[in-house]
């Protein structure tokens, strides 16, 4: 094979996206009624649309997910470091 | 070396009898090349071609300066171009007319006249005679190559069987 | 032997070769005087004598990179170009050869304008010999077929994986009509096998971001597959002779041995050198002839030792000299070079003429042919 | 909606800034077009947000190629497939600049020679990859690095441009509908020959807005009509249905233009004349789907 710019596929080829966040999602389980919409805008597809959990070592904070969110049950919250 | 200039018009067929020479010499076991000299020029603009026969392989690409032979298909670019141009003492001149040319005493001149030959076949394409096919009869009874080559040059160039016929008649009507 | 010669263009050679090669996708673009390759081939496919997908796109970028798309699937695949379409693709001919693909170019050498020209001249292929792509030049039709027939065998070879480039003089040599022999070549061109093709099954990326350092390793890789590169045209061009009888070296040498004087040219100018060194022996002056086939990789072993060199330049490097006698001296720094510039435009150049630069030649001089002594 | 794959074809997680319409659009694009499938990308966003060498984020084959080039390469690449007897999707995912600007010629031949590729340009009306500067798609009054005061001109009408290749299909779409990408990519593939699809990929640094309001800027420039999804199958114009609804009483555009940072130098006269290009625009939109469903 000639030496030349081949890439094959792995998870996390462009780095851990999560360290670009400053604010993070939480998710209300209480109110939150799995309605799905979150995850099916999520650019990143970092929410498992079963069951809401947010991979949070991709997830990059943009928000969208609670921006349309209809029963707005997710909150973001500034990140601690 | 016996080097051939060719003087025509576009769309009269000088190109493709140039190739047609050059494959009969081949077939007759010799080298040859034939070559148009490309201008911008279009159907009806004076053109020349050449065509070299050789016993060894030829390695001229340049145009010849200085022919053995002049071939005129159209005598009417006679009126614009010097056909003589080097051609070299003693050489020779086909020309394609049914009229008294004269050429200066020094060259041998053989005719004949190709276009009355064409048109008594009717073969004429696009309103033009064709000239390539009988000149390629005339230039073997003048010796480039032998009728039996030039007919198979004519034959695997054009399906129409009057291209041999009047490659015939050209060979007969020669001088 | 005359049985077996057809009369042909050298631009209807190089499609018959084309057509013997078997290439799935032929992508190109109408330009004078490469028309009659792509007129030809489009022939070929319509009329089915062909098994290949012609694709007569909008422009010569999209003729290289359509050859670049159908190469990568692991296909064969040629184009053919000349003058402002060879510039026109230059950026994908450096896409080519860094994606390390063998596709076949057929480039009919013409000047560039302005002003408008259509005549001969290496200007084009030569601006663009650091693209990656391996460049020969041809002579005749017969070596414009052979050639043609060898690149695709040479392209493919697993050592080499770069495209090639075969270059023939407009209208010289690719209107010119030479008897040559259309030697079936059976099974001289092995099946590609690509191994860098894309298969959905085994996803891979191509040409993303390369960081600096390992970039740099892809482009050493492609230095090492030029180098290779010399092997295997040797032995393709043994093999052929040993197949078919016709032998080509990357240099022609031509009265060589004892000569004192020799005319460098390439392409046409390089075989009607021949006559013009038949000419000078005639008057006693040693001559003899290199025609420089092989320009990419360029030829590591020139017996010039002890000879003086005429090299005719039918291309110019403005502020710095022809190209051909550029690279031989940076190869060969000893060499005694008497250089000409000559033939561009089309300018004609006879075999009387080259004897005429041999006698006169002044060795570490440039003469422009053509242009008066006292103006140079 | 489930009948939408939850299989991601895109590795986590691609470089994209956050709240990236054009990766959001991508996500669905690739699961309409399932594995057997090869992504052509000319220069643009979504060369470098796809990994560094030696990995990558996609699992399927990527090829990218040179800015001016992504029509050509997919039409070379197709055409061997097909000679070889595979069907596999070559779909390009390219950018407004390599699709309205420097790759329109390529683009315009591949149309024309009915090769067989889908051709997705995901519009974020400027040269994003390069820090937003203006392109041919950047419309009337948006604010780039090269538009300081705004664009004077109108953005280039490239769906009429492409239609008047008379493609099989043809549609465009809005990262703020998935489903609606989706169906349209699924129903593009099924058919034989070029099909294009024009998708609005809002961008929050470029179009100056916060990347929470990607979708909802999206679903805006529906609302208000300066953007109508719509697709053409053959002869047969259909309204997609966010833009039917919207189309009954559409927002006005100012709150669209007002809604983004980009457009903060538009003057009354520009968003007026922005708002009559919108009004006309929905007339000839409406009256084509009329006249398809008439002559159906």
């Amino acid at each position: 094979m000639p030496k030349m710019t081949i890439s094959v596929p792995k998870e996390g080829a462009m780095g851990q996206t999560g360290s670009w966040r400053t604010f993070r999602p939480v998710v209300n389980r209480e109110i939150c009624n799995h309605c799905g919409i979150c995850a099916m805008y999520c650019p990143d597809a970092v929410i498992d649309p079963d069951n809401e959990e947010i991979d949070l070592v991709y997830c990059k904070g943009c928000g969208i997910c609670a921006n349309e969110c209809p029963k707005k049950c997710i909150e973001m919250v500034r990140e601690e470091h | 070396m016996y080097e051939i200039r060719i003087h025509s018009r576009g769309g009269q067929g000088g190109v493709t009898a140039a190739r047609m020479m050059a494959a009969a010499a081949v077939k007759d076991g010799k080298f040859a090349t034939a070559c148009p000299f490309y201008g911008a020029e279009r159907r009806g603009a004076p053109i020349v071609s050449f065509v070299r026969i050789d016993d060894h392989p030829v390695r001229i690409y340049s145009q010849i300066k200085k022919p053995d032979m002049i071939i005129v298909l159209d005598p009417t670019v006679m009126d614009t171009v010097n056909v003589l141009d080097g051609l070299k003492e003693g050489g020779a001149i086909f020309i394609n007319t049914h009229e008294d040319v004269q050429f200066p005493k020094q060259f041998t001149v053989h005719k004949a006249d190709l276009t009355g030959i064409a048109l008594s076949e009717n073969l004429v394409v696009a309103g033009s005679p064709i000239l390539n096919t009988p000149v390629i009869g005339a230039l073997a009874k003048l010796g480039l190559f032998t009728p039996e080559s030039g007919t198979k040059a004519i034959t695997e160039t054009f399906a129409d069987p009057r291209n041999v016929t009047v490659a015939k008649k050209a060979y007969d009507e020669v001088n | 032997m005359s049985e077996k010669l057809v009369m042909s263009t050298g631009n209807k050679a190089m499609a018959s070769a084309v057509k013997m090669a078997k290439p799935t996708v032929v992508a190109a673009y109408p330009i004078t005087p490469q028309t009659e390759v792509i007129e030809s081939i489009a022939d070929y496919v319509e009329s089915g004598a062909m098994d290949a997908r012609y694709i007569p796109v909008e422009s010569e970028h999209s003729a290289m990179t359509a050859c670049i798309g159908a190469s990568i699937t692991g296909v064969r695949v040629f184009t053919a170009t000349s003058s402002h379409g060879l510039l026109y693709m230059h950026e994908m001919l450096h896409w080519a050869a860094g994606a390390r693909l063998p596709i076949v170019m057929g480039q009919v050498n013409r000047t560039l304008a302005p002003g408008w020209n259509i005549w001969a001249e290496h200007s084009d292929a030569l601006s663009q010999r650091d693209t990656g792509w391996l460049q020969v030049y041809v002579s005749t039709v017969q070596e414009a077929y052979d050639a043609t027939l060898m690149a695709f065998r040479i392209a493919e070879d697993n050592r080499v994986l770069l495209p090639v480039m075969i270059n023939m003089d407009g209208f010289l040599l690719s209107h010119i009509m030479q008897p040559f022999e259309m030697t079936e070549p059976g099974d001289f061109i092995p099946p590609l096998n690509l191994p860098q093709k894309i298969d959905v099954n085994d996803p891979k990326g191509y040409g993303a971001m390369s960081p600096s350092d390992i970039h740099f390793t892809f482009r050493y890789d492609m230095e090492k597959a030029m180098k290779n590169s010399r092997t295997v045209i040797a032995e393709t061009e043994a093999e052929f002779a040993k197949r078919f009888g016709r032998s080509y070296a990357p240099v022609e040498e031509y009265l060589w041995d004892d000569a004192d004087v020799v005319i460098v040219a390439m392409g046409t100018l390089g075989k009607e050198a021949e006559v013009a060194a038949d000419l000078l022996r005639k008057e006693g002056i040693k001559a003899g002839v290199m025609r420089v086939r092989w320009l990419r990789p360029f030829p590591l072993d020139m017996k010039i030792a002890g000879k003086e060199l005429v090299v005719i330049d039918r291309d110019y490097s403005f502020g710095f000299g022809g190209v051909l006698a550029g690279e031989i001296q940076a190869r060969y720094p000893e060499a005694k070079i008497a250089r000409v510039i000559a033939g561009l435009g089309g300018q004609e150049v006879t075999y009387e003429d080259m004897a005429e630069l041999v006698r006169t030649r002044k060795i570490g001089t440039e003469f422009w042919f053509g242009i008066p002594s006292e103006e140079q | 909606m489930t009948e939408i794959p939850k299989e991601e074809m895109l590795l986590k997680c691609p470089s994209t800034c956050a709240g990236c319409g054009s990766l959001l659009a991508l996500r669905y694009i690739l699961k309409a077009a399932g594995k057997d499938t090869v992504l052509v990308i000319p220069a643009c966003c979504n060369s470098v947000i796809q990994g560094v060498y030696p990995y990558m984020l996609h699992t399927v084959p990527v090829y990218n190629i040179a800015f001016a080039a992504a029509a050509a390469c997919a039409s070379g690449m197709s055409e061997a497939f097909r000679a070889v007897g595979k069907k596999t999707n070559v779909i390009v995912y390219a950018g407004d600049g390599g699709t309205a600007d420097i790759g329109i010629q390529a683009l315009s031949g591949a149309l024309e020679r009915g090769e067989d590729f889908l051709y997705i340009c995901y519009d974020n009306e400027a040269y994003g990859n390069t820090g937003m500067q203006r392109s041919g798609a950047t419309p009337l009054g948006a604010i780039t690095t090269t538009t300081p005061n705004g664009k004077t001109v109108n953005k280039k009408d490239l769906d009429r441009i492409i239609e008047a290749h008379n493609l099989p299909y043809q549609a465009t779409a809005c990262a703020s509908y998935p489903a609606d990408i989706y169906n349209k990519v699924k129903k593009a593939l099924s058919i034989p020959g070029p099909k294009f699809m024009h998708i609005l990929a809002p961008c929050p640094p470029g179009w100056r807005t916060p990347s929470e309001k990607t979708v909802e800027i999206g679903k805006m420039a529906v609302k208000s009509g300066i953007w109508v999804l719509w697709e053409k199958e053959y002869d047969k114009f259909t309204i997609s249905a966010p833009s039917r609804a919207a189309m009954k009483k559409p927002a006005p555009v100012i709150d669209y233009l007002k809604a983004q940072g980009r457009f903060r130098k538009v003057d009354e006269a520009t968003a007026a004349r922005i708002q009559a290009q919108v009004d006309k625009n929905l007339k000839k939109v409406a009256a084509e789907a009329a006249y398809s469903e008439e002559n159906a």
